[in-house]
């Protein structure tokens, strides 16, 4: 299969739904070129910084029978537009008893690693989370992401499109020709039969390292990512750890009520699924500070996979026998 | 505040630091900072007083919006179109036009007469914000409009609602909390809103609405049908980032766009003297390099030509306009009780002498378009319509509690 | 004890503070007659609505030497000023390496009951929970907020007070004088050895109503209140849970990635409180929807001590012994 | 447009649709619709060619901004004071303290000269943007202000906080990610900023610190002493909500601000003729009552006089002024390789002639206040300088990892 970066790939499926789709148009404070230089100015718009009015014209215009893509570029930018992300696109079809439709997409890059220091490096997609009314994805490969993107294009619902500032650069197999991924299905990245660790983008690369790693020590380590954090596929996750018994989350943002507590929740409070937890649950996130600049500030806040393969082994130590060996679900 | 004359043709143009009302002709240009400013001294008898604000020039000029000519055009001397004189007289209405449209504005009036004393008798929950006083901004700038064009609205709704052509039953039966209504019990008074019709919703949020509609002004560009979009909002919203952002965007992009500034002069309990420094929001326009107009809001002969000309401009591509109506408030901010009101009673009792019901009504006898008996009927027949919507809200379920978790998302 | 009304202590708090303090000043789009009389219009203005510029300009002038407090109303008009919150009040501090405090306490209200549907009602707390540089409370009693509100004045971080629009008339004993609640400091409303119900605000209320009515049913319920959310206590509520075995949240926002799902992950990451977990956590919280207008469906769509004490039933019933008894945790 | 006169003094306005560079002699009005807008077309060499924009007009009206009278003052009229001429001449400045402004621009330029190298081989992280053919703007106001006076800057903060007197060593240690660098390494080019000499910072938000340093004015006017706040940001961020609130809140509560908008012509990749309807974002102060001022932002003599005034009127309490500075960027937006840069050769090259240190330079020279041999002399110190700040930042250590935990809360 051809392979194409994470940027690349979101940059094609945006141009294969606009040349089928004359009701899609692009705005942004900067607008891609290759997307400028193919479709125009008329529909690739590039626009004054002004996201908060920019973002409730997507709106209007959504409601007036277009499908407009708004990219805030880093998602720190789109807090300028917060009312017109919670309380009118979240609200309005709600709001207005279902009388319109409102397909939008909005695009924000989301994550660390880039040296930009606070303003321009967070991952805040739990704030959305706790919405009502948006679909929000958070996708790992290029694949993923192309496929996500053309089903939230063609979704008629607000839709966020939340993209990793550490993998626009990554390469990875895309499919040839039309395909999409539907929102809300998870991916089980891996299979193994230990500790079930959820993740999501850079954080599910981390977790196959830590998990390549921990073969080596005779741990099984199964790798779930959800790619749609709403609708979060509850289903899978929660098939994987009545399976593992055992649960981490990994996610590059801090843990207070965010992804991590939200999967934390969604496990314990399954009785099925709690009733074959055999250690509590582990959360390897951020440390809780805005993000520093200097590398060996920001390096340290973020977890990585070192920091996964410990909690991994702090998980799997907590059931370990008087025999060193690792006790399964069963045996709990 | 300059004026001059370029070649022949009448031009007035706002300057920084003054600015005021100037009359489209040149002749005599009354300048006057915040006319109908309350001294905020003594309070209308449900209100308490409010100290006296921040020592700030408190200004009680009461020159007033009478007389002609009544329409006052802020830096419009670029535009010939324009700064021609926007006069009290109708034009291009039909007697049964001009009727149609007093009678517009008794429904509005009677509607919220009614959703007032119905929210009071519990029947009406939440809050409702009533437009009473200032029907003659909706009426006339919806006149203007044609089917396939859009507006926008506030949480003052109802009036926007009514003009724009919006069914009375279904919007009492929203109001209601029933399963009839427009938003299905979901929205409210604050939330009424009539998509067929192009009504996008009364909006919670001020100055919410504003790039919303400027998104149906994009759409209506996009699609080259000649349609338009109307953003109605309140002196307060003037204040705040999206209106800023919207009238630059749409300029910049020439949006077929009418930006409907209802400058009632009060935002809640503050008055727009502690909030503008300048007593116009129209003056703004030009910074923008679109044209600001003044009018005074409760002649709705003259808001209609104000809006058909930003209207004719919008459809022709030229762009967007800023119309500003001065007009007033009659009831409190909300009809919820307990609020302060630090207008006094004089103002208020003022401004009702210049009703635009009245007024129009008074037109149209001098017409000979309309005799007492004809009002009369025509009262009955709007109280009837009132009537009958009250009785279809009433007799219609409330949803049922599982009803909550429809319309989350759409198909 | 004297009673105040929740809405009254708020005020008392206020004046007392400025009262004392000249660097305390007051802004709001309407501020209350009592305070704009008491200390006249430099000290308590009245401001454009420009809640995004406000917010900021709060933020300035406790870089500055003052106290500033910005009354932001309801929590829906917030988000006008997101950008502020998330991307300056929240990071300022840490981003210029602590060369200055900025003392600014944010005051917004949350909740329904009030039928004014999605866009001034909602309980959005937990979206500021995820950042990093805040403090967070909401109090549940006229006294916990008087003393709460008097230590977020005092702090020298931004703090933003939850207040209840449910609690606002709600009247209930204020010490005489002056008193401060910590932040961060949970208070256990009612004692009890089956479960524990960690709630907030308005849900505190519900929460000992159905404790009350469960004690006939020989279910005896611990209620713990945080009342600050940011730094939580997770102290208290994980000592309260050791003891009990079983928890469940009730929280009036809904339940993703939310309040609830931050206690829920608190509990069972921690090894010695899951060790000790008997039942599956349960979270009652609002249904996943914008508030509407409706009554009907409003009050549909939160939770209430019905569902809170159904919800105690289901938790104990997921333990209780083959004899009908309610097992301790210890039996488990 | 309109041109009048008001008894004796002269006076000129802008009004809506035209605007556009007007002497405040009222001597030959003259109007440029986007002067050295590039068409667009060719590129940089550097850059790719971007599809020309949205069918609008594209203006290439080549009225510039050289001769005397250089600074255009908009909608004024009513202000005498700000009205009089300002002109490339230095008043009430010393030969040392001309020198010294030199001095502090070429500080800027060096200093960013090796902040873009030294990004560019790794030492320095992110992001670095560069204001190098900008230092008359953030000189030229600074040198106006007084110490407690405050100032916030923007994403391309290097020159402001020079400007207002920073010390280079730890800007620079803060470039390089050091525990001895101003905001002990959490910050970086993005986030500089010195309290103790009121620069309260840079900031990655665009029109981000428009409300802060707004609040640092507030807190001024509170206590009295004289003291005022200047925001400095860009054209883009002119067209953003915050500038808006603030420039209405500061003329309403009449807060000692300077509004100082650096119009370089673009925001990013975009050119401000695709996102202003009109070339001169000084012509929205009108709309709020302030003065606005068009300055050449390239002679620094102009600008230092515009902010002068400025600055009187708001510590005398008369309240806010908007500055806008004509200027230019000579590097991409940002050091970051890759990006594209839609401006021409031609026009980059054209503005670096108007380069604002030759200018000052010669100015000096005509006076007899500088020499060839002075001017080596003094770059020589100033590089010299920039050195030892780059021996600082590299002899400096690293932040320990934990010390990410710090500075979370102040006590
Ligand atoms: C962002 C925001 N801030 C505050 C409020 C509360 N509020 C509702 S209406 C109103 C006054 C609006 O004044 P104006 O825009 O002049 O409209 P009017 O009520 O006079 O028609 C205020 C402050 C709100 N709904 N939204
Ligand atoms: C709210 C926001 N939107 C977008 C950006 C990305 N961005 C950074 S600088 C910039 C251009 C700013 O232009 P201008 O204000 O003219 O300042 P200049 O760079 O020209 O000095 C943009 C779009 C941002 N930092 N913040
Ligand atoms: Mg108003
Ligand atoms: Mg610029």
């Amino acid at each position: 299969m051809r392979e194409l970066t994470y940027a690349q790939a979101g940059l094609e499926a945006i141009a294969e739904e606009m040349r089928k789709d004359p009701t899609i148009f692009y705005m942004s404070t900067d607008p891609a070129l290759s997307l400028m230089q193919e479709f125009g100015a008329k529909r690739v718009r590039p626009t004054p910084i002004a996201e908060g009015a920019l973002t409730g014209i997507a709106i209007g215009a959504a409601g007036s029978g277009y499908r407009p893509i708004m990219d805030w570029r880093q998602v720190t930018f789109s807090f300028v537009a917060m009312d017109q992300i919670v309380n009118q696109a979240a609200k309005i079809h709600y709001m207005f008893g279902g009388q319109r439709t409102f397909p939008v997409l909005y695009r924000a890059n989301v994550g660390g690693g880039t040296r930009l220091a606070a303003q321009h490096c967070q991952c805040p997609y739990s704030m959305f989370m706790n919405l009502s009314g948006l679909k929000l994805f958070l996708p790992s490969t290029p694949r993923d992401l192309k496929g996500l993107l053309k089903s939230a294009i063609r979704d008629n619902n607000p839709v966020i499109s939340f993209e990793s500032n550490r993998l626009l650069t990554m390469k990875g197999p895309v499919p040839d020709g039309d395909y999409t991924i539907a929102l809300g299905e998870a991916d089980i990245k891996r299979e193994g039969s230990d500790v079930t660790v959820v993740a999501i983008a850079w954080l599910v690369h981390e977790a196959l390292a830590a998990a390549a790693l921990l073969e080596g020590e005779g741990i099984s380590v199964e790798v779930v990512d959800p790619r749609t954090l709403v609708p979060l596929d509850a289903k899978t996750i929660r098939s994987s750890v009545r399976k593992t018994g055992r649960l981490l989350i990994a996610d590059e943002a801090g843990p207070t009520a965010g992804f991590s507590a939200e999967v934390a929740a969604l496990v314990t409070e399954d009785p099925a699924t709690f009733a074959t937890l055999t250690a509590p649950v582990k959360r390897v996130c951020a440390l809780n500070v805005p993000i520093p600049y200097s590398p060996v500030l920001e390096d340290h806040v973020f977890p990585d996979r070192k920091r996964i393969a410990a909690g991994i082994r702090e998980v799997v130590e907590a059931t370990r026998g008087a025999d060193g060996g690792v006790r399964g679900r069963r045996e709990a | 505040m300059a004026e001059g004359t370029l070649g022949s043709r009448a031009c007035v143009v706002t300057a920084g630091g003054v600015g005021g009302f100037v009359t489209a002709r040149g002749d005599g240009a009354r300048v006057s900072k915040f006319p109908h400013l309350p001294d905020r001294k003594g309070g209308t008898g449900r209100a308490v007083e409010r100290p006296p604000a921040r020592g700030r020039r408190v200004l009680t000029s009461k020159v007033g919006m009478d007389g002609i000519p009544v329409a006052k055009l802020a830096a419009l001397a670029h535009d010939e179109n324009l700064a021609t004189e926007i006069g009290s007289t109708p034009v291009n209405l039909s007697p049964d036009e001009q009727r149609a449209m007093l009678r517009q504005m008794q429904t509005i009036r009677r509607f919220e007469e009614r959703a007032s004393s119905d929210y009071h008798a519990g029947k009406i929950y939440g809050v409702v914000h009533c437009y009473i006083g200032e029907e003659a901004v909706a009426v006339g700038v919806c006149a203007a409009l044609q089917q396939g064009d859009q507006i926008i609205s506030t949480h003052r709704g109802h009036g926007h609602c009514i003009a724009k052509g919006a069914d009375l039953k279904r919007m009492m039966a929203e109001l209601y909390g029933r399963q009839t209504g427009y938003c299905k019990g979901k929205g409210g008074s604050m939330h009424i809103a009539d998509f067929e019709i192009g009504m996008l919703g009364a909006n919670g949020i001020v100055a919410g609405g504003i790039s919303i509609v400027t998104g149906a002004g994009l759409a209506a560009q996009m699609d080259g049908k000649g349609r338009i979009a109307v953003s109605f909002f309140g002196d307060g919203a003037s204040n705040a980032g999206p209106f800023h952002e919207c009238l630059n965007i749409a300029a910049a992009w020439k949006l077929p766009m009418v930006y409907v500034c209802e400058n009632n002069m009060y935002a809640a309990q503050t008055a727009a003297a502690e909030t503008h420094a300048m007593p116009d929001v129209a003056g703004r326009a030009a910074g923008y390099g679109i044209p600001g107009i003044v009018v005074d809001g409760n002649d709705v002969f003259a808001v209609t030509q104000a809006a058909a000309r930003a209207v004719a401009r919008a459809r022709t591509g030229e762009g967007p306009t800023l119309i500003e109506c001065k007009t007033y408030r009659w009831r409190a901010h909300t009809e919820r009780i307990g609020q302060p009101d630090f207008r006094t009673e004089e103002e208020i009792e003022d401004w009702k002498k210049k009703d635009p019901i009245v007024r129009l009504l008074g037109q149209l006898k001098a017409q000979g378009a309309m005799t007492d008996a004809d009002w009369q009927a025509m009262d009955g027949e709007v109280l009837a319509d009132i009537e009958a919507a009250v009785a279809y809200a009433a007799a219609s379920p409330f949803p049922k509690p599982e009803h909550a978790l429809e319309d989350m998302y759409a198909a």
